[in-house]
């Protein structure tokens, strides 16, 4: 800018440019996904994709981590990350409908663990309960790697007419700003760049800052900008999150070409004595940025005032394209807002790891076979990452708006939209273990799980968005694995017809302890033309045949849930996933349920075929029976494999369905030439595999329906 | 059996942090005709009965307050 | 009232966020759904009340705590005391009690976590405004979503209230440590009644069930409508 | 202006009144190590900066405290 730069100056570019806010490291690597689709109204770059969805309708959505500032405060941090959320929902015009939150940690075996679970989860629920968003989805897993360094995501749905689409870009020169919520504090001073730093020792001292979050005001919030909106009142609206003020107003004022003033004077503070530079910077949680019309400002504040919010006029937009902060009158500080905007980035060469090299390869052979099924079934249906979730989200309100179709429990949440046949699923999905064992392989399988598991549903997926959790991209490890994922993402994305339409980076997730796995996490959002015709993975009728559609028989033990559950191993390479035969299979099932041939699907994921059919057992509360014959050609792993790999080995493009047996034929004719075996009938109480596997219900339920946490545990502390 | 000291623990939040409940109990007090409150803090009151006073601070700490967000004093009062 | 469109008020405190779908299953239920703002003193002339779910006033100091005190409970309290048909579910249900206008208290959960989930409910008296069009003894599945539901009465108070035939709702499977399984109670005047459990959740085939409808519409048999 | 007087107001559950919050910290301390920890009860603290002590009572009985489950008391800290 030709001349140095005062410290208050300083302060915005630093909190600007940190990754956090302008992507110094992946923005070039983000290039590679796909944006654009005949659905797509908003791909990247505003504060949240929007896809049209038919009947005028249209939904806004993203993904967005808050990992650093869970880890330090796990209560607050996964609180504020929900309210962060829903505000980038809101900016787009749209009324919030659902969330889920996609979750990592250490191995519950650890208290600290067993802690950060605990608060995370009570803080997704303390804030999207009070908001009144219900939570309809999400994930979690539990691994080494994430000791001391959770990963929490939140996702959030948002419900807009087309029509009505609000962008943030500022436009009218001396048309005002207003800011709009709760009063500005010290929170999180400089925790946009703390965000990015690793965890260290040091930075738990930082504790101070951190960001209390107030759902009470974001309902609030919420209202107002709605009513706001549909009195058309405002020109554009912006939320303020990492980097506050400067951000959300360096942002509006380049996205419109214009300049804009704030008379950081004219805050609403929470503190006395604050700086310029922290109420430019700070990140209190709550509040809005929108450019009004002169004459309409009145009538904008005394609306905050019905919803008992703070509201005042804090700037002008202006000719010039700078961001100019204004204090007492004078000009404290002024930056060409596209400078802060566009952060400098960094392109660096692609290097393989050696690690991928050292991974030990899988030899089945020298895998002792387990001799008792029953028990291998039990102990991997028991385990943290494949039991029952319901002691997470009956802790979250999942009905509240009336419109939850699917609750969880499903392969993915179903939603309607009142007053129309309309509806749409969304499921979050990561495969940490998977990136980390081979980055493009586990980025494109990230992409297939989501796809897979709205199309279980009936639902025919229509966008994406991401989180990409990574280490640190400094290190030639850490780059090679954010670029291969992306690639593996990319070519999914683009084989599905599933642009990203929004997406998120947190890199830097390394403790003393190391990096966390690779993690990029998708959100995948699908449409179902008619809402009535979705299927779950539930059994639902005595004697209905159970028919495995695609590759079931063709799987592998490497990388798998069964290698690491019982066989204590990570080792092997995942097969590759056949992106073709994914597309197809999956595009297939949603046919065969649209057109109403069958209301029970569900995909052979984690855990292989045999937790399938128990995950569908449970479900139904009806037992499934392998019919013998059928089950002889098991045993032997559907042609001469192991008996292990049969039963719990993973492949990927594969789904159970399930018909009356008077639509058999039918069934088979659709079917055409896709593989497909009818192996097994729901019926008896509980699940029965040949000789192999006989476990009743009860155990089942026992194993599966496990409490996650610890019973009566205290609130908030600090443990560990 | 050892007699037992009656703990109490303040744990309020920090100062700077935000304190929703404290701010909607005082934007709500002029309304239900109580005037003249000009702030209003919310914080936990926790009382112990304990046999010795040495794990109070720890408790404290680790358990009772969350000093991330909290600070906390606590005193025998019998 | 005849014929006459039922109007049926659903009050909206700052923080309450099942306001709107109270208000979508009013016009489900036959009835005209009338928004009652919590700082307009006047009921609009409405034949009942819905006080809905959610959090008033973010639940923070206690449930229901602040919102008694907004404008408009002046008047609902003399259309209660008028004998004017009135439902608080679960917030709502707080804030009736915090009002006086039920008795006991809720409590935190006994496990201390939120709950959400779907229960199975008894229907133990058909004699309210609320429960008419049901039959005694009926067994009802309905969400629960709170973290404040455990219901709290005195000893004697509780006792009157099993003598007086005044549980309304008990649960058959108690998810909150609720004193005598207790899910609804009403006042003595039996006008009023209080529940846990969202009736307005399940009032729709397309979410799997409509008894919570049912329920709701007993409201418009006691009406005579 | 006038100057302002602080009061602390402690609400805790009465006697007898279950008390989840209590009992929840109470069963979690031995895991933690503590031992010799015989009742915890979890209250209320709520710190007021006011005019007059005039309106205190009424707002403890009418809005800080509910008094079918709690019991509170106030004094004027400084
Ligand atoms: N953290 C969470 N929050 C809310 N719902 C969750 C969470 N974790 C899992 N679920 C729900 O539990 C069910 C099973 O999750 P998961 O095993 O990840 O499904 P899938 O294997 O089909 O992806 C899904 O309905 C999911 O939405
Ligand atoms: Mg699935």
């Amino acid at each position: 800018m030709g001349r140095a730069p005062s410290y208050l100056e300083l302060s915005l570019f630093s909190v600007m440019w940190s990754e956090h806010c302008g992507y110094k490291n992946s923005r070039p690597l983000l290039k590679r996904f796909p944006n654009q689709g005949r659905r797509v109204l908003q791909g990247p770059g505003e504060n949240a994709g929007v896809v049209e969805i038919g009947d005028g309708w249209a939904l806004a959505f993203k993904m967005e981590s808050h990992n650093h500032p869970s880890a330090v405060e796990p209560y607050e941090g996964a609180a504020t990350g929900v309210g962060g959320i829903i505000r980038d929902i809101l900016a787009m015009g749209a009324r919030p409908v659902a969330l889920l939150d996609s979750l990592r940690f250490g191995p519950l075996s650890e208290e600290r663990n067993r802690y950060l679970f605990r608060e995370v989860v009570r803080g997704v629920g303390g804030y999207g309960n009070a908001v009144g968003v219900p939570t309809v989805g999400g994930e979690v897993e539990f691994a080494d790697a994430y000791s001391g360094n959770p990963l929490v995501n939140a996702m959030c749905i948002g419900l807009i007419r087309v029509d009505d689409l609000m962008r943030s870009s500022a436009s009218g020169e001396g048309n005002l700003v207003v800011l709009l919520g709760s009063k500005t504090g010290r929170d999180g001073i400089h925790g946009a760049t703390f965000a990015s730093d690793e965890l260290t020792e040091e930075s738990e001292s930082k504790r101070s800052n951190v960001q209390v979050g107030d759902p009470f005001c974001e309902k609030m919030l919420i209202e107002c900008c709605l009513k706001l909106l549909g009195e058309g009142m405002l020109v554009s609206l912006q939320d303020l999150g990492a980097a506050g003020l400067t951000s959300s107003a360096s942002e509006m004022a380049a996205s419109g070409g214009v300049g804009i003033e704030i008379e950081t004077d004219r805050v609403p503070l929470r503190e006395g004595g604050m700086e310029p530079w922290e109420v430019m910077i700070s990140e209190s949680q709550e509040r809005m940025l929108a450019v009004v019309e002169p004459d309409k400002a009145e009538a904008v504040l005394k609306m905050a005032e019905r919803y008992e919010l703070v509201g005042a006029v804090v700037g002008r937009v202006a000719d010039h394209g700078d961001l100019r902060v204004i204090h007492e009158g004078e000009v404290v500080g002024t930056v060409p807002a596209g400078y802060l905007a566009d952060a400098p980035v960094y392109e660096r060469e692609v290097v393989r790891p050696t690690y991928l090299d050292e991974i030990p390869s899988l030899s089945p052979e020298d895998l002792p076979q387990p001799e008792n099924y029953n028990e291998v079934l039990l102990k991997m249906l028991s385990h943290s990452n494949l039991c029952s979730r319901r002691s997470i989200y009956g802790q979250y309100d999942h009905e509240v708006g009336t419109d939850t179709v699917v609750p969880p429990g499903a392969d993915a949440a179903v939603m309607r939209i009142k007053g129309t046949k309309l509806g749409f699923a969304a499921a979050a999905d990561g495969r940490g273990r998977h990136c980390y064992l081979d980055p493009r392989g586990g980025g494109a399988a990230t992409v297939v799980e989501a796809y897979r598991n709205l199309s279980c549903l009936g639902a025919e997926p229509v966008a994406a968005t991401d989180c990409l959790n990574f280490g640190s991209p400094e290190k030639p490890d850490g780059y090679y694995q954010l670029a291969e994922c992306i690639q593996g993402m990319a070519q999914a994305c683009e084989a599905f017809g599933t642009p990203v339409v929004s997406g998120n980076v947190s890199l830097f997730n390394e403790t003393d302890r190391g990096a966390i796995y690779p993690t990029p996490t998708v959100g995948m959002v699908g449409v179902l033309k008619d809402v009535n015709r979705h299927s779950t993975p539930a059994f639902k009728r005595e004697g209905d045949m159970v028919v495995v559609i695609g590759k079931g028989w063709r799987s592998s033990l490497a990388g798998s849930e069964y290698l690491e559950v019982v066989q204590a191993r990570i080792a092997g390479r995942p097969p590759e996933p056949d992106l073709t035969a994914e597309k197809e299979y999956s595009d297939l099932v949603r046919r065969l349920v649209a057109d109403g041939l069958i209301d029970t699907a569900h995909d052979i994921s984690s855990g292989g075929e045999a937790v399938a059919l128990a995950e569908m057992v449970l479900a139904g509360g009806l037992g499934v029976e392998y019919e013998r014959v059928k089950a002889g050609l098991l045993a032997d792993g559907h042609g001469g494999r192991r008996t292990d790999m049969a039963l719990f080995g993973e492949n990927g493009a594969s789904f159970l369905v399930a018909v009356p047996e008077e639509r058999w034929d039918e069934l088979q004719k659709a079917l055409g030439g896709v593989p497909h075996d009818s192996i097994a009938r729901v019926g008896g109480d509980g699940i029965k595999i040949g000789n192999l596997i006989d476990v009743g219900l009860d155990d089942l339920r026992e194993a599966y329906e496990r409490d996650l946490f610890e019973t009566h545990a205290p609130e908030g502390g600090h443990i560990g | 059996m050892p007699e037992t000291l009656k703990i109490r623990v303040l744990v309020r939040p920090k100062a700077g942090i935000l304190d929703p409940q404290g701010e909607a109990v005082r934007s709500a007090l002029p309304a239900l005709g109580f005037g003249g409150v000009k702030t209003v803090h919310v914080g936990r009151l926790i009382e112990l009965e304990v046999e010795s006073t040495d794990d109070v601070d720890a408790m404290c700490r680790r358990l009772l307050s969350n000093p991330s967000i909290e600070e906390y004093e606590w005193e025998v009062v019998s | 009232m005849g014929g006459r469109l039922l109007r049926i008020g659903v009050t909206v405190f700052p923080g309450s966020n099942c306001d709107r779908d109270a208000l979508y299953v009013v016009g489900r239920m036959g009835a005209e759904a009338v928004e009652l703002w919590h700082a307009d003193p006047d009921l609009k002339s409405v034949d009942a009340v819905i006080v809905p779910g959610g959090f008033s006033y973010g639940d923070y100091l206690r449930p229901g705590a602040i919102a008694r005190f907004a404008r408009v409970m002046g008047p609902l309290e003399e259309f209660a005391k008028e004998g004017g048909p009135v439902l608080g579910v679960c917030n709502g249900f707080q804030v009736l009690t915090e009002a006086h206008l039920l008795p006991g208290a809720l409590l935190r959960n006994t496990h201390m976590r939120f709950v959400c989930d779907r229960v199975r409910v008894r229907v133990e008296t058909t004699s309210t405004p609320w429960t008419a069009a049901l039959s005694p003894g009926e067994e009802l599945t309905l969400p629960v979503a709170h973290n404040e539901g455990n219901f709290f009465a005195e000893p004697g108070t509780l006792s009157c209230l099993e003598d007086e035939g005044r549980v309304v709702l008990r649960y058959l499977e108690n998810p909150n440590g609720s004193a005598n399984d207790v899910a609804g109670v009403c006042n003595e005047g039996r006008n009023v009644v209080g529940v846990m459990p969202h009736p307005e959740r399940v009032s729709d085939p397309a979410l799997g069930s409509d008894e919570g409808l049912r329920l709701l519409r007993s409201v418009l048999v006691g009406a005579g409508v």
